[in-house]
């Protein structure tokens, strides 16, 4: 089989791209989704783990995690439509009357 | 073959689940009307749930050995920790229940869901007490978290309850990424999720990638960090607390984060504070923690000062509150910890309750300005608040000060002097701001607009009058709590 | 030189193709999820990468989650982002004029020291040494996940459930009509949303004599 | 009520007392208001009579014979090894200060309820001072530093409130100023205590006084007296935070510009607070240490070095202020030198003896200016009086006796505790060289003429010399001190005379000039008992004797209960030559005020000295501006995440020479928050992998 060095390397990689694109993105749903793909990326690196280990327990714990993406990005669609009802704006620069 | 389930154990946590799905029922049956029964169901399930604690705690106290017991296959641990953490939780939530009735009224918001959420919290914080595995804590955060999220936005039509929301909705579950990724780094250096098992991997030497563990470690202390606002990154704290609705703000500031503290020494206790020498990781974690907790406490204090909207201004309080408890997780005692974040609930949780008695609907008065000559009018509120400022800077006799000094004590003992010295200097720099509210109230003329009577109700009294209670009993008779924190000395 | 090369190659098995395949799949198209200007697009290219991801460990024989991957996290999930997508009708993509262009050169020299670390450290640690265990197909099949998830996992999983009921109040009493709920229970009409805080007071001077 | 409830008693009473009006006062009238408030204040003064003769019936317990009654509260802090019951413990040490605070305590509250007749908030200023009572007692009765520190922090807090009294008060001299200067200046000095506390707790294993003691004594060699001794963590170190704590509290340099900006509050509490008790609260920190200095002398001739010139340089500016109040506040300071002198050349005893006689004069003078002032109309400026002895006959002869005391005129109290430290300071051999006792003598009585000529000039000026309280011309009136103590109207009007106060504030005025005449008696100095035959005629400082530590005069360092046994060591000629020398210094000093101010009253001083050697202006210029600039400017907008935004446009202008600063100024921004969080971040992770690569 392949080197694990190659899963975790992928991992890294995917987890920088999604850090990055948290910073870069100004529409909200964007940002989740660059936070799902951080999420993905852990994901990777737990499967990986696991399978080398021969354990299964990394990958529950994954599919723990997915359940818990489910569960952020529910409440995280609900402050966008509550956010969007009263601005009418994704922008995430825009929301900053919080300051000083 | 260990039995997987332990109905004993998971006690507290069923318990409240329970109440929070039964409370949705009725309040789905009764149409969202009936909002003082919601009130009292969840006050219901914590009260129940802290019995169960308490019935806990006789079992455990009985048991001989007093070693932890571990359930659920190592999902579950019961231990004095466990029980130290939850009921701070459970005092927390029932506190913040109380106050929340007027103000969930006077803004006419949901209460049947606000309720709920609250209580699934609770859940989520009695988990992390109880966590015997990264997954269990991992969790546990989440729950909590997500609700959180939700508790923060929940005024929905106000714009800055929104941007709180959607703030911390978006730092929170990115710092979770962060955490998560740890995690899975952290389990492929010691081929373990468990605490045990990680903290065993550790001190016995089988950790095959140290360099794996350091990067993982050091990116869990950055989710932890977050949810407990150290600086450098308590950016989201003040947005957040000033824009979320006060009641909320007061529970988010002291029940999440006691149970982020609680998670935090989890694993610090299973990772950092492991003697064993993996590339310096102890060495470093405590010079990184030091300094964090350094520039935690001056940012929280200094910037405190120039504050002038009163729930900014404790925002940056507790940031540096923060500090001062970090000071005790390097010192590595989770006991003073956990009893200075007891009495930071207390008194902070009073604090924010006559912030939203005295802002009123929609939170509208919290600048400082609005405290001028108070002290004459609502003398009730005033007087609270002046005792909860006091406590909160610490004075002798008060929660605030019994806690520090434990806290302080423990880390001077573990030779950590330099950082308590700081963390002295810094208390003294905070009595400045938590005493210009008091200033305001007694020594300054009211402006001469009229003012709307403050809102505040029976529970919200009751709620201030165990609050101030707590500050003077956990300051003056600390003894019967430290002993229940403790139950594995004696 | 060459030689390398060859020798590279000649070593290599399917499985590596295999990967290399999704692994670029999965980095391009999140890259694509970053660069992707309309919401839309980035969701559907963020479905690519859990496809590139699925496939990934089916090659690290987790059979499952590889399924789950796939219906769960690109069905369900990303579906549920598609939807709202639409249904907020997020068309206007985000301005290419980014007003804060300084604060990048604090992100991304961060990032780039970030995945230095990590990549220093996977390096540091020649993983390499880790054998493949043997035991890993069976590690990953339905009947074994089953297995440990209502042993071990009896309490995670209990747990989760919790989680989703939550999330499903949350999202609910975030995204209902507001003005259903308020106005009825208190037979207010119509609240003003509060006005905006003042615009930056300056800050009281120190009182410090 | 048996002895070991006793204690309790004494501190409870005025705790209910605050309770009690705290809650109900609102509703009460006055007569029943002050009633509660001094009836409580008295039960104590009773009880803590009894706790001194039952003290007296104890027999001495332990290696160093000191009488304890113990009376243990409640188990307070118990965690691991780390014990801090709260105790009372009445030694005799102890025993003296309760009886002298509850007994000065009692009559101040009862000058009160004549003094603040008709103010609003009467009530809540007797809840204040019953509260105060209260923490000053634990202050003096816990058993260990703790419990102490509680006491110490309640006086601070209620010395707050009633400095703030007056809150409606608004203008220059704003009394919230006043008071949240006091509390700050008293914070610095906390945390030094504190930090004592804890090193304390770290040397010493407990933080018990008679623990702490034993550790002290138990310790072979004092340290040496270098500066290096500080840095060492031992006894030099304790000593030196616990004196500053000390300077915070007492009012010594750096940390006295407070005191003076106290007279703010109500005269009762000036003359309670401010003059007879809270003040000499680190006095009595470092006594009830004394152990601890003994084997410090380097902490000791700081103690003594500051003392000195504490005393001398608030003589000096008291001599030219105009203000009634400043003059005695600055006189208080002066005089909480010469104590701290005295213990800083270990003295204890005479050091604890001139905090007793000073109690009895400097609450009398206060109290007698309180009247005055009244009888003025709220008038403060001395300037305006003048001739008050013909409408004022009581107060006039009560301030008499004690502007007499604090000069040191023969046979009254201040006379023989002055002359006793002057004495002690003379001969000691606290320090390795005897010519720092000369230097500190000679300091000390230079202080001693100063006082007689600025407590004289007092007396001119308001007493004797012609009526000037219709007199408009020249003065200015814009001056700050000049209306600290009024509310809206104060002076007399045309037409109007001064009047005498009514009996509830003549009679303390009675009781305590005669305390302040008499109270020296307790305390006469060998040398003089001597010459009139009886032997041990020090009977304080005998009382005294097992509770504090003993530089001997004569003899080596340390030379504990030694001393005890060789009274009569004493170079009687020497201190008859010392005690006739201090008459001269007295009658001189007085002698040299009458010369001046007789013909003179209104002479100007050098500005300098009235502007208090401008250590305000100093102190804002060094310290205070700066700190306030560091938190507004610097820290604030630079540690603040959400300026980074400026911070970086500031940085990224250099670099791509953009312009447009401002817009990049909005702040609140969630980008830049995972900017900062990415940072930390990578600067986390950057420094694990450092270190690991190190290791």
């Amino acid at each position: 089989m392949l080197p694990i060095t190659n899963f975790i390397l992928l991992s890294a990689v995917i987890f920088t791209i999604g850090a990055v694109g948290v910073f870069f993105k100004r529409n909200i749903i964007t940002i989740l989704l660059c936070i799902e793909l951080m999420l993905n990326a852990a994901n990777l690196a737990f499967v990986a783990f696991a399978s080398y280990f021969g354990d299964t327990t990394g990958q529950l714990f994954v599919f723990i995690v997915m359940t818990v993406a489910a569960a952020e990005a529910a409440v995280g669609l609900g402050l966008v439509i509550a956010i969007f009802r009263n601005r009418e704006t994704l922008n995430v620069d825009e929301a900053n009357i919080l300051k000083l | 073959m260990e039995k997987y389930v332990n109905y004993i154990t998971i006690l507290p946590e069923a318990i409240v689940s329970l109440f929070a799905f039964v409370l949705m029922l009725v309040d789905a049956y009764t149409g969202g009307r009936k909002r003082k029964l919601y009130a009292w169901i969840s006050l219901g399930g914590l009260v129940a749930a802290g019995a169960s604690i308490g019935w806990i705690a006789v079992l455990l106290s009985t048991n001989a050995s007093m070693a932890p017991v571990s359930t659920y296959m190592g999902m579950l641990t019961t231990d004095p920790f466990r029980l130290a953490f939850s009921t701070i939780a459970l005092v927390v939530s029932a506190l913040t229940v109380l106050a929340s009735m007027a103000w969930l009224d006077e803004d006419s918001l949901p209460a049947g869901e606000f309720h709920t959420l609250l209580m699934f919290a609770t859940v989520g914080m009695l988990l992390m007490a109880s966590a015997g595995d990264l997954v269990m804590i991992f969790l546990g955060l989440e729950i909590l978290s997500i609700a959180t999220y939700v508790l923060a936005g929940y005024r929905r039509r106000d714009l800055r309850s929104n941007e709180a929301g959607l703030k911390y909705y978006i730092l929170g579950s990115f710092a979770t990424a962060f955490l998560l990724y740890g995690m899975a780094l952290t389990y492929g250096a010691t081929r373990s999720t468990s605490l045990e098992g990680i903290r065993l991997a550790i001190t016995s030497g089988k950790v095959e990638w140290t360099w794996l563990l350091l990067v993982g470690g050091a990116m869990m202390l950055v989710g932890l960090c977050f949810k407990i606002s150290a600086a450098p990154f308590h950016v989201w704290t003040p947005d957040v607390y000033e824009g979320a609705p006060s009641v909320v703000t007061g529970w988010m500031s002291t029940g999440p984060k006691a149970a982020a503290f609680a998670a935090f020494l989890k694993i610090y206790i299973a990772v950092f504070a492991v003697g064993a020498p993996i590339l310096g990781l102890a060495g470093a974690t405590q010079t990184a923690l030091a300094i964090i907790a350094v520039t935690t406490m001056v940012v929280g204090n200094v910037v405190a000062m120039v504050q002038d909207n009163i729930k900014r201004m404790l925002a940056y309080s507790s940031i540096a509150h923060a500090g001062y408890a970090l000071v005790g997780v390097i010192a590595n005692d989770w006991h003073s910890v956990a009893f200075y974040l007891l009495c930071y609930g207390v008194m902070n949780i009073g604090a924010f309750a006559v912030v939203a008695a005295i802002g009123r609907r929609y939170d509208r008065e919290t600048m400082l300005d609005d405290y001028r000559g108070l002290g004459w009018e609502s003398r009730g509120l005033s007087i609270a608040f002046a005792v909860f400022m006091f406590s909160l800077a610490g004075f002798p006799m008060t929660a605030g000060f019994m806690g520090k000094f434990l806290v302080f004590k423990s880390a001077w003992e573990k030779g950590l002097s330099m950082l308590v010295i700081f963390a002295v200097l810094n208390s003294a720099i905070s009595v400045y701001y938590y005493l210009r509210p008091i200033v305001l109230m007694y020594f300054s003329a009211a402006p001469d607009s009229d003012r709307r009577r403050s809102v505040l109700g029976a529970a919200a009294v009751a709620a201030l009058a165990i609050s101030v209670a707590g500050v003077f009993y956990l300051g003056m008779m600390p003894d019967a709590v430290l002993k229940f924190f403790a139950l594995s000395a004696k | 030189m060459f030689d390398a090369i060859t020798n590279y190659f000649s070593n290599l098995t399917p499985e590596h193709y295999f990967f290399f395949l999704f692994a670029i799949v999965a980095i391009a198209s999140a890259l694509e999820v970053v660069m992707q200007r309309s919401p839309l697009y980035s969701a559907v290219a963020l479905i690519f990468t859990m496809a590139a991801l699925a496939a990934n460990f089916v090659l690290l024989k987790a059979q499952f989650l590889a399924a789950i991957q796939i219906i769960v996290y690109a069905g369900a999930i990303i579906v549920l982002f598609v939807f709202v997508i639409m249904l907020l009708n997020v068309r206007a993509e985000e301005s290419r004029l980014d007003r804060f262009t300084a604060l990048r050169w604090i992100a991304a020299p961060s990032a780039i020291v970030l995945f230095a670390g990590a990549f220093a450290a996977i390096r540091f640690s020649n993983l390499d040494t880790l054998a493949p265990s043997p035991t890993a197909a069976a590690a990953g099949t339905t009947e074994r996940i089953a297995e440990v998830m209502f042993t071990k996992y009896l309490l995670p999983f209990e747990a989760a459930s919790v989680l989703i009921m939550m999330a499903i109040v949350g999202a609910l009493v975030l995204a209902a009509r507001a003005k259903e709920y308020d106005a009825e229970l208190s037979g207010i009409e119509n609240q003003e949303v509060p006005p905006k805080p003042e615009p930056e007071a300056q800050p009281e001077e120190v009182e410090v004599s | 009520m048996n002895t070991t409830t006793l204690l309790g008693g004494i501190i409870f009473a005025p705790l209910i007392g605050a309770l009690v009006l705290g809650l109900f006062g609102k509703r009460m009238n006055e007569r029943t208001v002050g009633l509660i408030a001094s009836a409580t204040v008295g039960v104590s003064f009773v009880l803590a009579i009894i706790a001194f003769t039952t003290l007296l019936g104890v027999a001495p317990e332990g290696a160093e014979g000191i009488r304890r009654l113990h009376n243990p509260l409640f188990p307070w802090i118990e965690v691991g090894s780390f014990k801090a019951p709260f105790d009372l413990v009445l030694d005799p040490l102890s025993a003296l200060y309760v009886v002298f605070v509850t007994g000065v305590g009692f009559l101040i509250h009862i000058f009160a309820t004549g003094y603040m007749h008709g103010e609003g908030g009467y009530y809540r200023f007797f809840c204040y001072m019953n509260l105060f009572m209260f923490n000053m007692l634990v202050l003096i009765l816990g058993s260990n530093m703790l419990v102490m520190f509680v006491g110490w922090e309640g006086v601070g807090l209620c010395s707050y409130l009633l400095i703030g009294f007056y809150f409606q008060q608004q203008g220059p001299a704003f009394p919230n100023q006043s008071a949240k200067k006091a509390f700050i200046v008293n914070r610095i000095g906390d945390v030094a205590f504190a930090i004592a506390i804890m090193l304390v707790f770290m040397k010493a294993g407990s933080i018990e006084f008679a623990a702490v003691n034993e550790w002290a004594r138990s310790l072979t060699a004092a340290e040496p007296m270098t500066v290096a001794a500080f840095g060492l963590g031992g006894a030099s170190t304790i000593a030196l935070l616990m004196f500053i704590g000390a300077t915070g509290k007492s009012a010594q340099i750096p940390l006295f510009v407070w005191l003076p900006d106290a007279m703010a509050g109500p005269t009762p509490v000036s003359a309670l607070i401010h003059a007879a008790t809270m003040v000499t609260a680190g006095v009595y920190m470092v006594a009830r240490t004394s152990e601890v200095f003994v084997k410090a002398p380097s902490a000791m001739f700081v103690v003594a070095t500051i003392g000195a010139l504490t005393a001398l340089g608030a003589a000096t500016i008291g001599l030219a202020q105009w203000d009634i109040k400043k003059v005695l506040a600055y006189s208080t300071v002066s005089q909480l030198g010469y104590m701290f002198l005295a213990c800083g050349v270990g003295a204890f005893g005479a050091g604890v003896f001139h905090v007793v006689t000073h109690a009895f004069f400097k609450a009398l003078l206060f109290l007698g200016s309180g009247s005055v002032i009244l009888g003025m109309h709220h008038e403060q400026d001395m300037r305006k009086m003048g001739g008050l002895r013909k409408f004022m006959p009581i107060t006039h002869a009560t301030m008499a006796v004690g502007w007499l005391a604090i000069c040191g005129f023969p046979l009254l109290s201040g006379f023989f505790s002055k002359d006793e430290i002057l004495y002690q300071t003379f001969t000691t051999n606290a320090f390795a060289n005897p010519v720092f006792g000369k230097i500190f003598w000679g300091i000390g009585a230079l202080t001693a003429i100063l006082t007689a000529v600025y407590m004289t000039r007092l007396m001119v000026l308001t007493f004797w010399t012609k009526e000037r309280w219709h007199d408009d011309h020249g003065h200015d009136h814009g001056h700050a001190d000049h209306a600290d103590d009024g509310h809206g109207h104060h002076g007399l009007a045309k037409g109007e005379t001064p009047h005498e106060s009514p009996w509830s504030m003549t009679l303390p005025l009675i009781v305590l000039a005669i305390a302040a005449a008499v109270g020296g008696y307790v305390g006469v100095p060998n040398g003089l008992g001597h010459l009139v035959g009886i032997e041990n005629s020090n009977m304080v400082e005998h009382f005294l004797e097992p509770s504090v530590a003993h530089v001997g005069s004569h003899g080596a360092v340390a030379g504990h209960g030694v001393e005890a046994a060789a009274p009569v060591a004493h170079d009687a000629t020497l201190e008859l030559g010392l005690t006739a020398f201090s008459i001269l210094l007295a009658l001189g000093g007085i002698g040299v005020g009458f010369w001046i101010f007789r013909k003179n009253p209104l002479l100007k001083l050098p500005k300098i000295l009235e502007d208090k050697w401008r250590v305000d202006e100093l102190y804002e210029a060094t310290i205070i501006h700066p700190i306030r600039k560091l938190s507004e400017s610097i820290l604030w907008k630079a540690v603040d995440v959400r300026s980074i935004d400026g911070l970086v446009n500031a940085v990224a202008d250099g670099i791509r020479g953009l312009g447009g600063t401002m817009r990049y100024l909005q702040s609140g921004l969630t980008r830049s928050y995972v900017a900062v969080i990415l940072l930390g971040a990578a600067c986390l992770v950057g420094y694990f992998l450092v270190q690991g690569y190190v290791k």
